[in-house]
């Protein structure tokens, strides 16, 4: 980059990362939002004057250095701008998970003693609202949407465009206070704060520096290439570190625009529209569009139909080594090229990925054949391995060496180790400062040379010097006979079939392994459809004796696969029973990142555990759920117990 | 199939609101622009102008301008021959009586001239609705024809009762009389078709055209929301013959030079253009040129493979090119009431969803 | 309750002077008398409903307030000053909406054309501007365009901005009615039956779009609806009709506890 | 008693008998409108092709014979009969008949819901097929028709005028006939549609499609019905028209005339479309008689219409027409 050298010396916050883009292309892009029927474009000095009229209105207002300000809502402009507002200001912003319910957001609030809160809209004030009689640092509130708020008492709200209207009046002295707190700022100041949702007990505030995550920008941004004409759409939660590094870090370092959507329900037709160059999506959305996918196919005509299993089939077996830059023969480079035409092209432009010049998914592993299937459409999908607490990154991979069963090589300036029990550590620039008022768990997690523990186990593959994860670290542990238990590595083998939405394995000091399964309701669904199987709710369609079946057939599968590997044999699937309600963040069974949360899954259905191990045929049981509008309620059922046929490592041997 | 949305969005509401919003779509405009305006002429022969570019050019401004009255403003016409022979004796008596005026200003003139004919036929609109009205403006089709044929001042007393387009040039070309140039014509008259439609699409897609529209849609709800239906009737009626005018014009000084009003602008030309935009697709610009197109082509084609190909009779060919023309108008009825223009909307969303079916 | 100073509703919005004033209003279609010599008034910024039984005279009684039916006997006052014999599309122009019982939305166009139907009262660009597209005509387009988008934005249909109305399910079709009506920013929003032919779920969505109208533009509102209940927690002021007569006036507990009231609609019901 | 004025009543008297065949083509239009909705502008193509089918099938052409000799070369022309006009006009009944259940099986029945303007429409494409068939079947020539209809000038009225006024009203036999056919029919038709059973299904019909299903009305038969009624009421207007003036294209022109003649009287009314007929017939005659030599002749082609308008912008439904009432 050309200004990259200047950047050395002084871009030491967001701030002035901010200055710096609107200096050097004021007029070009910085945030795009879907409003009013259009796309409604806030330049980089747009962008800069906000930051800097909210940064005086917040002032105005009595916020004071090291002051934690909370934010909650959906993808907006507006309220990434005001995260360097707060910056600016000498404040630290917290984002929230705008799903996240009263009690979980009262507990970060409270613990991070939030003075201000910037809230999306009426939904997000009430809740605010609701649980502030305990939270004593709480002053002031600040609205985006005013809808439906004009009644309220506005001694403690205000709107976003008076805070920044004030902050335009304001007087010198509160100018002057602003030029002071911003120059007060380094690059071990804190940038961000962000609560993970720790897969057991309570979320912990994970502290990042301006260096944490501009050094993490800076070295990603070069690995990818990633220019100020890049695109990319913000619809991922803004209190996920992934997020904060892709639209605001490494946005406000290399200069691209960040576009958010109208609406969660408009999405797709958004990022349509856009079409990112620069894209990144858990697992499990390309997992659900792959179905999608498929599922809208089946109601095509035959030619069409044909078409694309035809063309798919070329693309399974010759485009992801087009894309790595293999050789491939001329006549199949040709084939491919129609197939592009009618087939590639059109698919990924109606999944908006025609652009997409760099993917990443991450957070768990994801269905080789799924990667697969994107990889050979010509998406440069990628892998990446990382966490809070590293600012994302340990390791990803490189164009050209990409692959389903690895997570790539260590990110530049990022040094990875192998502990004896086989747990990953890193060490790196991005390494976080601190949890915040938990010193005992930063000692847990991150030692005095500041190597830190991921908590997950993998190895090294010897020839490509790529990373492998087998598991949680702690999830992996002996069965009675003393084998390997590693859960993880069988439940996403399970998950890869389109099928199965969700499984959860236990078999840790027992001498078999028995699990969970919740079916896909779209995928199954459809399936029931199209041989007009009538159902009428999740739990009726999960106990459908046909369903079991085609369940059972996958779990046989899965079982051959895993004998097939002497380590981990011991792990195969001996009983298993589809759950009669999906697991839910709501009930608590998931974090919001939808990862299981295992020890309270098991404590909740110890009765169908136990069931699993004493033989039983079916039990009946009750649970307690959530609904979304926060009333509890149970929901009863009585359950059948499958047997899985297992394969022994020995008679694999034989054959 | 062919189109390629992703980033291609709008970011003000004039992007947003432009005639073709998805890229794919102009640059097939542009193209079709600079195929009909620098390549084609290069390729004409006077059968080619003459048979189909002449009266598909002209037919369509006519088209457009039905359209707009009856696809889009709802009031249903059948006085367009009438109208066109307005058009047509307007600009007779403007060439014969100011020779050293251009051709552009008298048609455009005439187009005017018309305009205001049409308004007082569109009057009874105020009143008169639905059938009432299409049968009404038969009135103006017979009293026009009528007229142009009783009346001496009209065809300058000419013994045959003829009017004959006499030699005009437009910067040094010759574009009506005897000695005009194929490519001159076509381009002079293509100049007319490429702005109307420019045009016609501008005010349908504005206030004008919404206030049409409310009326062909509701008339009593569109006047409760302050539509004044005087205006919106009278604009319509007014635009319309204006288009019709100005193909009547070209009809008669450029495309046949001689015109007896019975002939050429009877009731069967109104019912032609008619056919056009139903067959085309009523209220779409596009299915104006569609509707033009198909009815131009029809019968060339059957007179080839009839008479030329099969070598019957030209009667026996006339008589089932009628059979044709009538079960085909029929045909599209029951098939796509809403014409080429609809199949042409579906097809097009069809290419969009590609490879998916919905 | 039918004096002339202010009043206070019971959200405690301050209720100010009379909009529009009907008095001793009479109406006859031939022999039959739709409406007999009836009085009463609209205030700024209340929510005023006409109820009555089937047949009671208030769709007559709002088309008599939209300037749709002239009355043959009475005089209408408007904002002060008496209301002449007016043209209806003249209405639109004092700043009266209104939505009609049956839908009378333009089928054959989009939402957002619909929508913007309400604004062209405000479009006054010349025809040649409007030809070429440029100038004023581009300019109203536009600015009229941001206005109706915060309507639709307002109502919650962004996602079928673009859609034909003919498309859309009844419930729709409804609220893009009552876009159409906001969008020329009315002084008085008239609804005739709002929400007729709708299940629970459409009434409580339709409730709530009225009394945020009422709320977020401070919109004098009048409505007819015969589904008590819904009136009832709506408005602030109730006029109850029977055969074309007035038989109530007041706040909707008062017209609740009024006997003729409870007769018309229990007692000696007729439909 | 001035000259001027005894020509008028000639002319009066030759309006009223062409107004009572205005009146006979309109009452087409009118039972076909009220039953099915449907403004069926082939009316008048269907009289053409009535009557070319009755010389036809007298003269005993061979159809399509035209086209034969093209394709094979042959010269087949005639099968040689000539056959009593009854026998002519049984079968070319048949064929109206015939001609009025294809219409309905093949068209109509595939567009029963559509606005009546696509249906309009419809029928002006029925109106080109059938007069592109026509000519095909039995060739574009004009065709003399006689069916043994009176013709020439009534001598008794002649003299009879003569002795009163001293001047000979010329009227010719044929036009009284035909109006003595045409009132019959009219009678008729107005005892067929208030008095029959099929009558007044048909009025139900046109009053409310669905009540009238209810009642067990099969809409299918009415159509047919009425189809077939029309077809007939073309055949005679055909035969008063051809024997008159020839059986050529000119003939379909009558249905235009039949139009102003609707507007005046109402689509839906039977009554209005005969007293519009005579109006019409005497107006146009009286006019061209007084200010046609004026204004250049010929008037007749619009002055109906221009008449029809004008009475139509002060009463927008006819003179017989329902008053529509505006509601929201």
């Amino acid at each position: 980059m050309a200004q990259s050298d200047m950047d050395a010396t002084n871009m030491v916050s967001l701030p002035a990362l901010l200055r710096r883009n609107a200096a050097n292309f004021g007029s070009s892009a910085a945030f795009r939002e879907k409003e009013f029927g259009i796309w409604q474009t806030w330049s980089w000095s747009k962008a800069l004057n906000e930051a800097e009229s909210l940064a005086l209105g917040l002032i105005e207002l009595g916020i004071q250095p090291g002051d934690f300000v909370a934010i909650l809502g959906r993808n907006r402009p507006d309220l990434y701008i005001s995260m360097v507002a707060i910056q600016m200001a000498g404040a630290t912003p917290v984002p929230q998970y705008q799903d996240s319910v009263a009690e979980e957001m009262e507990y970060v609030l409270a613990h991070c003693g939030a003075k201000f809160v910037v809230a999306g809209d009426q939904e997000q004030v009430d809740k605010v609202l609701e649980i502030q009689s305990n939270l004593p640092d709480f002053e002031q509130m600040i609205y985006l949407d005013g809808r439906g708020l004009r009644k309220y008492d506005h001694s403690k709200l205000h709107s976003f465009a008076s805070v920044m209207e004030n902050g335009k009046n304001s007087g010198q002295n509160s100018k002057s206070t602003l030029k002071d707190r911003e120059n007060a700022l380094t690059y071990d100041s804190t940038c961000v704060m962000l609560y993970t949702s720790g897969t057991t007990g309570r979320p912990k505030g994970v502290v990042l520096s301006n260096a944490n995550i501009i050094e993490t920008a800076k070295t990603t941004c070069e690995f990818d290439d990633l220019k100020k004409t890049d695109e990319i759409v913000a619809y991922l939660p803004m209190a996920w570190i992934g997020d904060f590094i892709f639209s605001v870090g490494q946005a406000m370092w290399s200069g691209f625009c960040v576009n958010c959507p109208e609406s969660a329900d408009t999405l797709s037709t958004d990022l349509r529209e856009i079409g990112p160059t620069y894209y990144f999506a858990p697992p499990r959305v390309f997992e659900m569009q792959l179905t999608d996918v498929m599922i809208r196919m089946e109601d095509s005509g035959r030619f069409k139909k044909w078409l694309f299993d035809y063309f798919m089939e070329h693309a399974r077996h010759v485009g992801g080594n087009i894309l790595d830059g293999k050789s491939v023969g001329f006549g199949s480079r040709i084939k491919y090229f129609l197939g592009d035409l009618a087939v590639y092209g059109p698919l990924k432009n109606t999944l908006g990925l025609s652009k997409v010049r760099v993917g990443y998914t991450a957070g768990e592993a994801i269905g080789p054949e799924i990667f697969e299937f994107y990889r050979s459409l010509g998406i440069n999908l990628k892998q990446l391995y990382g966490q809070t607490e590293a600012s994302v990154y340990i390791t990803q991979q490189p164009d050209g060496e990409v692959r389903g069963d690895t997570v790539g090589v260590p990110t530049p300036g990022v040094e990875v180790r192998i502990g004896d029990n086989g747990e990953v550590y890193y060490k790196s620039p991005g390494t976080f400062v601190e949890y915040y008022k938990n010193p005992e768990s930063t000692a847990e997690t991150k030692d005095p040379e500041g190597w830190v523990a991921t908590g997950d186990a993998g190895f090294f593959e010897e020839d490509t010097g790529h990373l492998r994860i087998i598991d949680r670290a702690k999830d992996v542990s002996k069965m009675s006979d003393g084998s390997m238990f590693a859960p993880k590595y069988v439940e996403n083998k399970l998950k890869f079939y389109p099928n199965i939405l969700e499984s959860v394995v236990f078999g840790a000091g027992k001498e078999r392994c028995v699990a969970f399964i919740n079916i896909d309701l779209s995928a199954v669904g459809n399936w029931a459809e199209r041989n007009n199987i009538a159902y009428s709710s999740y739990q009726e369609l999960a106990g459908h004796p046909k369903v079991l079946e085609t369940i059972q057939s996958h779990v046989e599968e899965v079982n051959a696969s895993i004998a097939k590997d002497k380590m981990l044999a011991g792990c195969q699937v001996h009983r298993f029973l589809v759950l009669h309600k999906e697991l839910d963040a709501d009930d608590g069974e998931l974090t919001r990142t939808r990862k299981v949360r295992r020890k309270i899954i098991a404590e909740k259905f110890e009765d169908l555990i136990n069931a699993l191990y004493d033989g039983s045929s079916s039990i009946y049981t009750e649970t307690e759920v959530t609904y979304e509008d926060g009333r509890k309620g149970k929901i009863s059922a009585t359950l059948q117990i499958k047997d899985a046929t297992t394969n022994s490592v020995a008679d694999l041997a034989a054959q | 199939m062919f189109y390629r949305e992703a980033g291609d969005f709008s970011k003000t509401y004039r992007e947003d609101s432009q005639t073709f919003p998805i890229r794919f779509d102009r640059y097939r405009y542009y193209a079709v622009l600079l195929i009909a305006f620098a390549i084609i002429p290069f390729f004409l022969n006077d059968y080619w102008v003459n048979a189909i570019f002449l009266p598909f050019l002209i037919y369509s401004i006519a088209a457009i301008g039905l359209n707009i009255l009856t696809g889009y403003c709802g009031q249903v016409s059948l006085g367009t021959g009438g109208f066109m022979a307005v058009g047509a004796y307007a600009t007779y008596k403007l060439m014969t009586s100011f020779p050293e005026v251009s051709m552009v200003v008298h048609i455009l003139l005439a187009g005017g001239i018309t305009a205001f004919v049409g308004v007082l036929f569109g009057l009874p609109s105020l009143r008169i609705k639905g059938f009432y009205l299409a049968v009404a403006t038969l009135a103006a089709q017979f009293f026009l024809v009528w007229l142009f044929n009783r009346v001496p001042w009209f065809y300058n007393n000419s013994a045959s009762g003829q009017i004959n387009s006499p030699e005009r040039t437009l910067l040094g070309v010759p574009i009506t009389g005897a000695n005009t140039e194929p490519w001159a014509v076509y381009l002079f008259c293509l100049v007319f078709v490429a702005l109307s439609a420019v045009i016609a699409r501008n005010l349908t897609r504005g206030a004008m055209g919404r206030k049409w529209m409310a009326i062909r849609d509701m008339d009593i709800a569109a006047e409760i929301i302050g539509v004044n239906p005087l205006t919106a009737k009278l604009s319509a009626f007014a635009i319309s013959s204006f288009f019709v005018g100005v193909s009547g014009a070209l009809f008669f000084s450029v495309y046949l030079g001689a015109v007896e009003v019975g002939e050429v602008f009877g009731i069967n030309k109104s019912f032609l253009v008619l056919f056009m935009i139903i067959i085309g697709g009523l209220g779409s610009i596009f299915g104006s040129f569609a509707g033009a197109a198909f009815l131009v082509l029809l019968p060339v084609l059957l007179k080839n493979v009839l008479v030329t190909g099969l070598g019957w009779p030209t009667d026996i060919a006339a008589h089932l090119e009628f059979m044709i023309v009538g079960g085909l108008i029929i045909v599209f009825l029951i098939m796509e009431p809403h014409g080429i223009a609809q199949l042409w909307r579906i097809a097009k969303e069809k290419l969009r969803l590609w490879p998916f079916p919905h | 309750m039918n004096n002339t100073d202010d009043y206070v509703t019971a959200d405690g919005r301050t209720i100010g002077a009379v909009v529009m004033e009907m008095k001793n209003i009479t109406l006859r279609f031939g022999g039959v008398t739709a409406i007999k010599d009836i009085t009463f008034d609209i205030r700024e910024g209340e929510i005023r409903a006409i109820i009555g039984p089937n047949g009671a005279g208030k769709s007559s009684m709002l088309n008599v307030v939209s300037g749709f039916y002239v009355p043959q006997e009475g005089e209408v006052f408007f904002r002060g000053e008496k209301r002449p014999p007016v043209k209806p599309f003249e209405v639109a122009r004092q700043g009266i909406a209104r939505t009609f019982q049956n839908i009378a939305l333009f089928e054959g166009m989009s939402v957002l054309d619909n929508v913007m139907t309400g604004r062209l009262t405000q479009m006054k660009a010349g025809i040649f501007s409007q030809a070429i597209w440029r100038g004023k005509a581009e300019q109203e387009e536009v600015e009229n365009r941001e206005i109706c988008e915060r309507v639709i934005d307002f109502l919650e249909i962004q996602s079928i901005r673009k859609t034909p109305v003919s498309r859309l399910p009844y419930g729709l079709k409804k609220r893009v009615e009552l876009a159409r009506a906001l969008a020329s920013e009315p002084k008085l929003l008239l609804l005739d039956e709002p929400m007729a032919g709708m299940n629970v779920e459409e009434k409580e969505d339709m409730s709530r779009f009225i009394l945020d109208v009422n709320d977020e533009f401070g919109t004098t509102i009048a409505l007819i609806e015969h589904d008590m209940g819904v009136v009832m927690d709506l408005s602030d002021r109730v006029v109850v009709m029977d055969y074309g007569k007035k038989i109530g006036d007041g706040t909707p507990d008062e017209v609740r506890n009024n006997q003729a009231v409870i007769d018309a609609y229990l007692g000696v019901s007729h439909d | 008693m001035p000259d001027q004025l005894v020509y008028a009543m000639e002319v009066f008297l030759n309006g009223l008998m062409a107004g009572v065949l205005y009146a006979l083509v309109a009452l087409g239009f009118v039972l076909i409108y009220k039953a099915s909705g449907i403004f069926n502008y082939a009316q008048g193509v269907m009289a053409l092709f009535a009557a070319m089918t009755l010389v036809g099938v007298m003269e005993g052409q061979v159809p399509f014979s035209h086209l034969i000799n093209a394709l094979l070369g042959t010269k087949v022309h005639h099968f040689g009969w000539h056959l009593p006009a009854f026998i002519g006009i049984v079968s070319t009944v048949i064929v109206m008949v015939l001609l009025a259940w294809l219409v309905q099986r093949i068209i109509f029945k595939h567009l029963v819901g559509q606005e009546p303007i696509i249906l309009f429409m419809a029928t002006i494409g029925l109106a080109y097929f059938m007069e592109g068939f026509g000519d095909m079947m039995w060739g574009s020539e004009i065709k003399k028709l006689d069916v043994g209809l009176p013709q020439g000038i009534n001598l008794w009225i002649d003299e009879t005028t003569y002795n009163i006024f001293d001047y000979g009203f010329f009227i010719d036999n044929l036009d009284i006939f035909a109006t003595i056919i045409a009132a019959i029919l009219v009678g008729g038709l107005v005892i067929f549609s208030q008095y029959t059973k099929e009558g007044r299904a048909m009025r139900a019909v046109a009053d409310d499609h669905q009540a009238a299903l209810s009642v067990g009305v099969s809409l299918n038969f009415i159509w047919i019905m009425v189809w077939s009624v029309a077809g007939f009421v073309a055949l005679v207007a055909g035969i008063m028209w051809g024997t008159k003036s020839g059986v050529q294209f000119s003939l379909s022109l009558i249905a235009l005339k039949a139009l102003p003649v609707l507007m005046l009287g109402g689509f839906t009314s039977i009554p209005g479309a005969i007293v519009g007929g005579l109006i019409i017939g005497v107006g146009e005659k009286l006019f061209e008689f007084t200010v046609g030599p004026l204004i250049g002749g010929a008037t007749e082609n619009w002055f109906a219409y221009v008449l029809a308008l004008l009475v139509l912008v002060f009463r927008p439904q006819g003179l017989f027409g329902e008053k529509i009432i505006e509601r929201v």
